[in-house]
């Protein structure tokens, strides 16, 4: 339809691309519809919104991090002046069931409801919620609530929530144990039979932390009493999962759940979990008869929300040949889900969509466990589950590398998955669509000037410091399967993925489109224009794109929401659907106004349908939209089109082999390489990261600009958390970096010079050849991780093994090598 | 966010400002707020009443005595001192104050909200112990002028008492100072810290250490004098999330000696 | 000077000049000025992203000084004239800096861009052509968690070349 | 966190037992105290406003001796109530002969939670670490003052 671009290659010193053809809008750096709103402060995000005789509502947190509540006293703040109302876990419990558990026993036992009762669990868990005229008075009423606690022990370290010692804190599970699991693919002793060296690796430890979005969570609830309908404007950037959770809790239909969003503040996964605060609001809305606005302020966030899985991996072997070829491994992976499983244990099987890497190892086993602490309930985070287990991979890489004396580009290169494997399936029934992992190793490599690097190296000791330069590389496996759940809990009616966009044209000729996503600055209402525009044949100008999310459209389906890298498939591929649908209506409309010509004679462009081979014969689109909405009398019987079209994008998958655990669990694979170049101060462990490369694919990109800035501010996180983010509790259970005093985010000084690069393998398997993207797999804590540790190579070789990295570690690993870092053992198989 | 209700006055002069302070148990000094406002808001504390100083004109500026002294006004903002000609005269004091948090705290923070809040990780309270300083302090009952040496207390606790203000900071002449940090990120906050100076004796500061600044006169400023009066001096820093006790134990002496250094090789 | 003369209250009336209008108000003393940005006055495009100070969505210029709203309380901003991200753009027509964070993507989720445009904006205005370290150095009390800054670095140079032109 | 150390009084055993067994002089130790109900030997009531610069925090202090041996060795619980923050203190002071007098082994095992504690351990550790030295400061003048008075002389006779 539209003219199509041949692919090319540029190179400049500070970025390279690799590009598939492109459209006259696909391909393009379109400037984006969402920015005129924003830069003038025109968006509306959540704490925007205010009601008439709206209350604000304040929760009570706990100080302790494990008690028994003894006695809960809420007349003092109820009989303030200014105070609506408050609500307790009693009156919670009494109206709502407790939310529904995804694990299977023992972690199917927790009951668990939307404010504490009889208990807390973690420091900042809610226990009242009081509501009041302004947000001071919500505040001070709070503090007149009187709660008696009886302190227990807390449980603030994974490795020992399983000891006999240690208190429980679900008595219903019986234990601190949730979740377990065995995988195992491939011939794990045939392996270890054929090895020249076994690697093992006592302790590899992934660190807790999040994104942070600089929005905090929130929402404005109304109840309609006369439909009994909730309309609940919230941030939560996954309404589907939201509804599934609140309407079996609240007895009620999920269409009685109605949700609202127009801007979104960033999410990156941590606004997924916000149901039980949602669970609140509505039911204050209804009891107070009155509109609830609730803002989580920063602290509150740090206390109590989404924190990313922490992640032990302990008796890691290794089972590899003297030339480096990995043949396969063996670890027993323990997650520290915090108090409470509010999307776990997901995370003990997200991870597999990963199983190797990038790496052709085919013998693998992983023993699962996930147990419960004293500390913020997880929730997803910008790669989800991935990033632990493409860490955990990475740091086998460069051990191995480091124990054998080896080159770790040479064995990134000798075991990466090749081009002439694509599309190749892992050993647990994945299948990674495409890509060239060692062009881009190539690229990055390139980008930071490998071939100089020991100059640099000698450059930086002349002034006192030690250099290091480390890869790392990384997959965004994007498009759930959501059948892997049932590796979790086999009961669990769930598979596949869907995602909804309607298309119309209206009475006057606008072209109107509604999403089923809740973007949180990806730009989807410009990258749906741009497909459309190539579709319709007409200016992205002319493409109205609504904003935000409306469970109420018609635009919204079991999985809506944005998340997990899926958007540029199942969004757009939603989108493109739908555009289809239209342009083929038009043309059919189209063909009878123009006399009976046939469609194949006919095209879309410049907002008209014409004839292909007479363009003056133009039906233009204003009146196609004219005719069939309000002008329609004598128009054939048969001629089946409304112009409002709807679709329905559903990625080819299959139920797992439950058995095997074993099948495909994602359709898209982008990969990332990067190159980390780190400046060590050997006196103070102090470092900063001097250069760094960032190549991306996720095949063919609809718009580059906003594929970068993805790329850009997922390396940013990377970096601030493997440098300073830690969600860092006490023994007591106290979290020591409860806002950003503590808990350091990167800023403006602290970023690198950063170089990209972009290759595009089209994914053979989605409609638009794009890949889901964005979270990028954490590929900077990964490099930067083994940037360290070479750069320690001969100041005491201590081998990295911990995903936080701030000064006080790089110095102790300066200081006393052999206990601060891993501790390895190389034995001839 | 939200903080508990207070009352708030705004003096016009440092009498009526004394006077307010005096009669008013539980209330507090209101100077540029970029540490107080955060503490408010926690309600880790909360005064009754917030005296605001910003009208004071008395409490700002900066004087260029002909003897090199320095007097400058607590109310002074760290912008103001980075900016300023007649600072230039003690030049670590731009220095420091540019690395301070902010430019929006930078605008509105003032050189003597830091030092009566002397949070254990600020900037300005070892420096103004190793320069030597001299603050001039205001009750109803008259002035009196304490040194640096014994004007830090503890964590927000200085000897600024209830009813007083700190109304001068005076600074002697001298050029050859150092400052030298390990920070969290590029210019964030202290995880320790030492000041240096040498006109005259050495004196060095160390901060991050215990609750108020370390003080510390080693016989020179070669590195192993200067390491021995650190380990000599019977430190027990606080640990936390960003420092061990024993990291920052050495940090200490590592910022010690690069702050001597910087220090005796200015002239 | 009269109203300044200290009775010690817990609320007073306020009269302060936002983008060029006039608000007149009761406010608590314990109001922050942010709050009062947001809630009373209802220009809801200043942020806020934390509660100690150090994000920098709240940033507003008050007579000429950047200042982070969130550090002051409504009381202090008496009788000063404040500037917002509500009045960068001239009836309709983007400021430069408005313009160029568009063109460079300097923007994704868009809640720290008002307060990181304000940072912006009072840098270019004490210094026209920063350089890359003095951009840095202006928009260090800005948190942005979207965009990793690079981008905003190369809009804000950029916007000081056009408005040079 | 854990603070402990020694201090050695120049005092007998039984005067600086007595005023370690007595609630009042006790009380007249801890900084900031306002008012405070003694309710039996074991258990006393502080409301105590610890002085900060900007602005002191309220707190409502239990005390309850859980462990003694006479002239020896004493264990008390502490649990602290504010709004701004709670505190639980296990503290234990073990008392012997020296040539100068009386030595006291002391430590306190402190746990601060509550919004105070959002401000980061920077804040805390030393505030609890001056809080500790303010008291055995005034432990010091208790003692010199119960050895000074005829009750302690009395006590010393004993």
């Amino acid at each position: 339809m539209s003219a199509t671009t041949d692919s090319s290659t540029t190179i400049a010193p500070d970025r390279v691309e690799i590009l598939a053809p492109r459209e006259p809008y696909k391909g393009q750096n379109v400037p984006r519809k969402e920015d005129r709103r924003l830069v003038q402060g025109q968006g509306v995000f959540v704490d925007d919104i205010k009601r008439h005789g709206m209350g604000y509502v304040h929760f009570v947190r706990s100080p302790y991090a494990h008690a028994h509540i003894t006695a809960i006293d809420v007349s003092k703040a109820e009989s303030m002046k200014g105070v609506y109302g408050t609500l307790t876990g009693e009156e919670v419990a009494s109206l709502t069931d407790p939310f529904f558990q995804l694990s299977t026993p023992p972690g199917a036992h927790l009951k668990d409801y939307a404010l504490a009762l009889g208990k807390v669990r973690y420091v900042g868990e809610a226990i009242v919620a009081v509501v009041a005229e302004t947000r001071e008075l919500a505040r001070d009423a709070s503090e007149l609530v009187e709660v008696e606690y009886e302190p227990l022990d807390a449980v603030t370290d994974a490795r020992h929530a399983l000891d006999e010692s240690k208190p429980v804190l679900h008595e219903d599970s019986g234990s601190n144990l949730m979740w377990e699991g065995v995988y195992e693919w491939g011939d794990l002793d045939a392996a270890f039979a054929e090895a020249d060296k076994v690697v093992k690796i006592d302790e590899l430890h992934f660190h807790r932390f999040n994104s942070t979005p600089l929005e905090t969570d929130g929402a404005l609830v109304e109840f309609n009493r006369g439909t009994g309908q909730w309309t609940i404007h919230t941030n939560n950037q996954f309404p589907g999962f939201a509804q599934i959770m609140m309407g079996p809790a609240m007895r009620c239909g999920l269409d009685k759940l109605r949700f609202v969003t127009q801007d979104i503040g960033g999410g990156f996964g941590n606004k997924i979990t916000s149901h039980p605060q949602l669970v609140v609001c509505c039911l204050l809305a209804r009891k107070l008869r009155r509109p609830v606005q609730w803002t989580e302020w920063r602290t509150d966030f740090h206390m109590s929300m989404s924190h990313g899985n922490e992640r032990w991996f302990h008796d890691t072997e290794v089972a590899v040949k003297s030339d480096g070829t990995l043949l396969g491994f063996r670890t027993k992976a323990l997650d520290d889900a915090g108090a409470w499983l509010r999307y776990e244990p997901l995370g003990g099987v997200i991870w597999a969509q990963v199983t190797p890497g990038m790496y052709r190892w085919r013998h693998i086993r992983l023993e699962f466990t996930q147990v419960a602490t004293n500390k913020a309930p997880v929730s997803p985070n910008r790669g989800y589950s991935r990033m632990q287990h493409l860490w955990f991979t990475e740091r086998i890489i460069d051990i191995v590398a480091h124990e054998l004396g080896l080159d770790p580009i040479e064995v990134r290169k000798r075991n990466y998955i090749r081009v002439e494997d694509m599309p190749y399936e892992t050993p647990n029934g994945c299948v990674y669509d495409s890509g060239d992992y060692a062009q881009m190793l190539d690229v990055a490599t390139e980008l930071i000037g490998w071939p100089g690097i020991e100059e640099k190296r000698l450059d930086a000791a002349a002034r006192g410091k030690l250099l290091g330069v480390g890869i790392g590389s990384t997959l965004d496996s994007g498009t759930n399967n959501f059948g892997q759940s049932r590796m979790i809990n086999p009961e669990l009616q769930f598979s596949g993925n869907n995602e909804v966009a309607t298309v119309k044209l209206d009475i006057f000729g606008e072209i109107v489109v509604t999403l089923g996503t809740t973007p949180q600055g990806q730009g989807h209402e410009t990258t749906a224009g741009q497909v459309v525009a190539d579709i319709l044949g007409c200016s992205v100008d002319d493409v109205h794109v609504r904003a935000g999310h409306d469970s109420y459209w018609n635009s919204h389906a079991g999985f809506s929401g944005t998340y997990a890298s899926q958007f540029a498939v199942t969004g757009l591929g939603a989108v493109k659907g739908a555009a289809d649908m239209l342009a083929e209506e038009i043309k059919r409309l189209g063909s009878v106004i123009l006399g009976g010509v046939p469609v194949e004679a006919l095209e879309l462009a410049e907002g008209t349908v014409r004839i292909k081979d007479n363009p003056e014969a133009a039906l233009p689109f204003m009146a196609c939209g004219a005719i069939i909405n309000a002008n329609n009398a004598g128009l054939p019987e048969d001629l089946d089109v409304t112009l409002n079209c709807r679709y329905v994008y559903r990625p080819p998958f299959e139920v797992p082999d439950l058995e095997r655990k074993f099948g495909n669990l994602t359709l898209t694979y982008a990969a990332q390489v990067h190159a980390a170049v780190v400046e060590i101060d050997p006196e103070t462990g102090y470092y900063e990261v001097v250069d760094y490369a960032a190549v991306d694919d996720c095949g063919t990109r609809i718009n580059p600009q906003i594929v970068e800035g993805q790329v850009m501010g997922a390396t940013a996180h990377g970096l601030g958390g493997v440098m300073h983010e830690i969600f860092e509790y006490d023994e007591d259970g106290n979290l020591l970096t409860p806002n950003f005093y503590d808990y350091h985010v990167p800023h403006a000084l602290d970023m690198p010079p950063l170089k990209t690069g972009f290759v595009e393998s089209p994914s053979p398997f989605t409609s638009l050849g794009t890949k889901g993207m964005g979270e990028g797999g954490g590929a900077g804590i990964h490099a930067v991780c083994a940037a360290i540790q070479d750069a320690l190579r001969g100041h005491g070789d201590a081998i990295v093994s911990d995903s936080s990295n701030p000064y006080r570690r790089v110095w102790e690993m300066l200081d006393h090598p052999d206990t601060a870092g891993a501790r390895v053992q190389v034995v001839d198989a | 966010m939200l903080l508990r209700e207070v009352e708030y006055a705004k003096p016009s002069s440092v009498a009526q400002a004394l006077a307010i302070l005096s009669e008013n148990d539980g209330a507090r000094a209101l100077a540029g707020g970029q540490t107080l406002i955060n503490v408010m808001k926690a309600r880790a504390a909360s005064p009754d009443a917030l005296v605001d100083l910003s009208g004071l004109e008395e409490l700002r500026g900066i004087e260029l005595g002909a003897d090199g002294t320095l007097s400058i006004g607590p109310m002074t903002t760290y912008t103001e001192l980075v900016g300023s000609a007649e600072a230039k005269a003690r030049p670590i004091l731009g220095e420091v104050c540019a690395q301070i948090a902010d430019v929006q705290v930078r605008n509105r923070g003032t050189i003597g909200g830091n030092l009566c809040s002397n949070d254990p990780t600020n900037h300005l309270p070892p420096l103004m112990v190793s320069i030597g300083a001299q603050l001039t302090i205001a009750g109803r009952g008259g002035e009196r002028v304490v040194s640096a040496d014994e004007f830090f207390l503890g964590v927000y606790l200085t000897a600024v008492g209830p009813g007083e203000l700190l109304t001068k900071i005076t600074l002697p002449a001298g050029k050859r100072d150092g400052f030298a940090a390990v920070t969290l990120g590029v210019d964030g906050t202290c995880i320790a810290s030492a000041a240096a100076s040498v006109n005259g004796s050495l004196r060095i500061a160390l901060g991050c250490v215990d609750a108020t600044p370390v003080l510390l006169q080693p016989a020179s400023a070669d590195e192993g004098a200067v390491r021995e009066a650190v380990r000599g001096a019977g430190l027990f820093p606080p640990a936390d999330v960003h420092a061990s006790s024993e990291y920052r134990m050495h940090l200490a002496e590592v910022l010690a000696v690069r702050a001597a250094r910087q220090a005796s090789e200015r002239s | 000077m009269s109203e300044n003369a200290a009775p010690v209250s817990s609320s007073r009336q306020i009269a302060v000049t936002i983008n060029g209008t006039l608000y007149e108000r009761e406010v608590e003393a314990r109001k922050l000025l942010i709050h009062f940005i947001r809630d009373d006055v209802d220009l809801t495009g200043s942020h806020i992203g934390c509660d100690t100070g150090n994000c920098g969505a709240c940033s507003v210029i008050v007579d000429g000084t950047l200042v982070k709203s969130c550090m002051m309380l409504a009381v202090q901003a008496d009788g000063s004239s404040i500037e917002t991200v509500e009045g960068l753009a001239d009836d309709g027509e983007l400021a430069a800096l408005q313009q160029a964070f568009s063109d460079h993507h300097a923007l994704q989720c868009g809640y720290c861009t008002p307060g990181m445009l304000m940072s912006a904006t009072a840098l270019l205005r004490t210094n026209a052509h920063p350089s890359e370290a003095e951009i840095r150095k202006g928009l260090q009390g800005n948190i942005c968690r979207c965009t990793g800054y690079w981008n905003i670095f190369e809009a804000v140079k950029t916007a000081s070349e056009r408005v040079a032109k | 966190m854990i603070v402990e150390g020694e201090r050695t009084f120049d005092a007998a055993r039984a005067t600086v037992w007595k005023v370690l067994s007595d609630p009042a002089s006790m009380a007249a130790t801890m900084p900031g105290v306002e008012s405070f109900d003694i309710h039996d030997a074991r258990r006393w009531t502080a409301n105590v406003k610890i002085p900060l610069g900007l602005g002191g925090l309220k707190m409502k202090i239990d005390m309850d001796k859980t462990e003694e041996r006479e002239l020896e060795y004493a264990a008390m619980q502490i649990k602290g109530q504010g709004v701004g923050a709670m505190m639980n203190m296990v503290t234990t002071f073990e008392l012997s002969d020296v040539a100068e007098g009386t030595k006291m082994k002391w430590s306190a095992d402190v746990k601060i939670a509550g919004p105070v504690g959002s401000m980061g351990q920077r804040v805390l550790q030393p505030i609890v670490n001056q809080q500790v030295q303010h008291v055995l400061g005034a432990l010091d003048k208790q003692v010199q003052d119960a050895r000074d008075s005829p009750q302690g002389a009395g006590a010393e006779k004993d």
